[in-house]
């Protein structure tokens, strides 16, 4: 999967405006979600999301996607899981220090994200990955989140 | 003369206004001083005393020792115990705290009871990778990075709580550091990230090794172009090296240091190469010295932890000051 | 009539023969005393005098006071800080390790940076899981178990080398623990996992809270056909329930508590369930006192720590004896 | 999976008979995997391991197989990967601690090591987990140890 991580980040504009499209689609879904119950769903769009996200960036599913600021590198195939990199050790050719093999996930997420529509993403600090989330779906936590926000608005 | 903040001993100072901590590091740098740091090994031992040696080498030659914290992903004596050791006769030394080996919750845990034992500085890094050190075996834990790990405390001493929102009664009063690395890839990268570590809340910043002062040079003046050397304290690290040999090891071994096939090649050409190294560290420390913004020099001199004051004398940049060292006050010279 | 190892104030006591610590709780425990050892939580401040002041409410009524490690996974101050603090002052504080934050790179870090610091006995734990406390998005570590945690220290002390094999100039001179759920399924496996944590390297046990003193009974007669309690102290836990709510409360919501009904009844039927609660604590003391094979009582006061002093001077198991504690060299009475 | 390994717990005396008729299987089998090559079976062996012991002990694939001395019940499925308990938190209807609806693993191993040949083998200190060894095979590291040991013993 690791060519496919590559050709993903070096594509990531384009994956950037599908993911953007996507969006929009997935929020539209809500009351059909709702009615069938997010519970429910949870593990098919679990499964789904995984084969899916697996293996564009070779997602490890923590629940709180960050692909959007980092250039569709996904941070969590750091072996620091950095979520705010590139550490100190990258190698002088832009490889893993743990893994001399593998290009540094955030010498990538730089890469990608400058081509990004919102290429200032990548300078936001991330907060810490919570760990409960490791598994489950991160589309549907923004779908309901994102309603869940803005009815707060609509409310107010 | 003896600036105000070299005056006092081991017992806590007053906290000034505008300053994070009561400690002497944050003193000497408001004060505008060019500052040495020293990167300090702690020992494979369960006796004080050893810690007292090693730190008595750098007496009168620095302002601040870093304590590392199980460097190389070895085990050592931990960088907290070791600090709170130095605070109690006097020094002023810098917990490395690394994401490595402890969770959000023994972190928090640690920043408090080393606030409380008198430590006022903490460099928040993320850690080597478990695979290099002596116990590869052993579970990696990197539940925070560097960034999250100093906005958490952060949170801690300006909000009085925890992550979790739990207050704290009393907040660490602490001076906040972390790494950066000029030399390694994304080279155009590093200066943003600097941005983004001032912004989770470092107030100083401790370099990797630095031999291609060129690299430095640049990585400076884009600091200074986003205005970020008005928010931060750049501190780039130095050291010798002893060999040619150690040079192409470290360089061929250990991630993320540049070193230019000039200064291998000069000691290549030396007939004591370990005076050579020296000599090029000394060069460097008085060439960083010159670059706009530079706010001091951390010396990282591992094996050679006996040469630091020569090297710190010889480079002229304490100026004839002599940084506060347990019974200074007594004495009236050294060395 | 004192003890020899009550007169000695806060500074280092020489190593008695047999002993694998410095410690006074393990001098008391050899010395065939009846010990008292009290819970003590750390606070969520990062100031020493908090530390103390919490420390001297037990002044005069133990031998020994376990500082928590991230008891219930809630952050406060880390215990090595705690005990720390409370060794500068004299104090025989137990050094709590759990395995739910740290690898075995830190902890065998701050194992000899805990020694150094003075800290004579550690108690080895699994710890609680983090979906309890206020952080459960952190990432459980458990890299050791409570076991091979055990056996890591006596290795640390005995053969002066860390896991991996590296030697350790300076062994650190501890005194072993480890806690154990007399009460906690499966009731038949536990005195034979007592024999584990003794073959491990543990030399005392603090167990969970004992309310049911016929299960702590057979806990007892089965280790001592075992042979155990030659090798190992025991030291089971009480502590005060505040009411019948209360009760019911910790039996539905803390596995591995055992309250029997009985117990609830008697606090329901009380006129002042807190004194009743404090009555049922000084019983069961004074019935634990009676289990031959019992070296002492491990008093866990959560919120209620103040009363522990009259708790431990009702139950007489004192017998007159009046635990070493600061300060108690100038006075000649207390309370 | 949880009925099955609960499953394997109550019929631990048979399971571990068929491991150790196994067991000398394999040691057999040594000349043709050092012919294949142990590094090339590691994946194809890995593979049918997972889904073996997977299916029977819901196997976490530490590489560090204890299911002997634990009564056929996997001391990783603890969420505390305790490898030597039961810890202190054990409910007193014997579920866990952490997760209320499940059996304690130990509670399991303590159930299903009494009805082992050896059922002694649960009083041993177990070392703590190599977790350099996560994910690869416990068969072919015990074949290769096995075997080295023994090439070594014949050469003293």
């Amino acid at each position: 999967m690791y060519k496919i991580r590559q050709w993903s980040v070096t594509h990531s504009r384009k994956l950037d405006m599908v993911y953007r499209s996507f969006e929009p689609l997935l929020l539209r879904l809500h009351p059909l979600f709702k009615m069938l119950g997010y519970g429910r769903l949870e593990k098919p769009v679990r499964v789904m999301e995984k084969a899916i996200k697996g293996f564009m960036f070779d997602c490890q599913m923590c629940g709180k996607c960050a692909l959007g600021s980092t250039g569709m590198s996904c941070p969590m195939n750091c072996p620091k899981s950095i979520r705010n990199g590139p550490c100190g050790g990258v190698r002088l050719d832009g490889n893993c220090e743990v893994k001399p093999e593998m290009r540094c996930v955030w010498v990538e997420a730089w890469r990608g994200s400058q081509q990004m529509r919102d290429s200032q993403a990548i300078h936001q600090v991330q907060i810490p990955v919570n760990n409960l989330l490791k598994g489950s779906s991160s589309w549907l936590r923004v779908v309901r989140e994102e309603k869940a926000t803005r009815e707060s608005e609509v409310g107010r | 003369m003896m600036a105000p903040f070299e005056q006092s001993a081991g017992s806590p100072m007053p906290q000034l206004e505008g300053h994070s901590s009561t400690g002497r590091l944050e003193r000497v740098l408001r004060a505008g001083h060019f500052v040495v740091t020293a990167e300090l090994a702690p020992p494979d031992s369960a006796l004080a005393q050893d810690v007292y040696e090693r730190a008595r080498m750098f007496d009168g030659y620095v302002d601040g020792m870093n304590a590392t914290d199980g460097s190389g992903a070895h085990c050592h004596m931990s960088s907290v115990a070791m600090c709170a050791l130095l605070t109690n006769v006097g020094y002023s030394p810098v917990l490395q705290i690394s994401c490595r080996d402890k969770n959000r919750i023994a972190i928090q845990g640690d920043v408090l009871g080393a606030a409380a034992m008198g430590v006022s500085n903490i460099l928040c890094l993320s850690g080597d990778g478990v695979q290099v050190g002596d116990h590869p075996e052993a579970k990696p834990v990197f539940d925070l990075d560097s960034m999250s790990l100093l906005e958490t405390i952060r949170i801690m001493r300006d909000e009085s709580r925890f992550l979790s929102g739990r207050p704290i009664t009393s907040a660490p009063q602490v001076f906040l550091g972390a790494a950066e690395n000029p030399s390694a890839p994304p080279i155009d990268f590093r200066p943003y990230r600097l941005a983004k570590k001032i912004a989770a809340g470092a107030q100083f910043i401790q370099t990797q090794y630095i031999f291609d002062i060129e690299q430095l040079r640049e990585f400076m003046a884009k600091a200074r172009d986003l205005g970020l050397l008005e928010q931060c304290f750049v501190i780039p690290g130095v050291g010798p090296l002893a060999s040619a040999r150690t040079a192409l090891w470290i360089r061929n071994n250990v991630p993320g240091i540049n070193i230019p096939d000039a200064i291998i090649k000069r000691l290549e050409g030396a007939s004591d190469a370990k005076l050579e190294g020296r000599k090029i560290c000394v060069e460097l420390i008085q060439q960083i010295r010159e670059i706009e913004g530079v706010s001091g020099v951390h010396v990282m001199a591992y094996r050679q932890e006996a040469a630091v004051g020569e090297i710190i004398q010889q480079s002229g940049v304490l100026a004839g000051r002599v940084p506060w060292y347990p019974g200074c006050d007594v004495q009236s010279s050294h060395a």
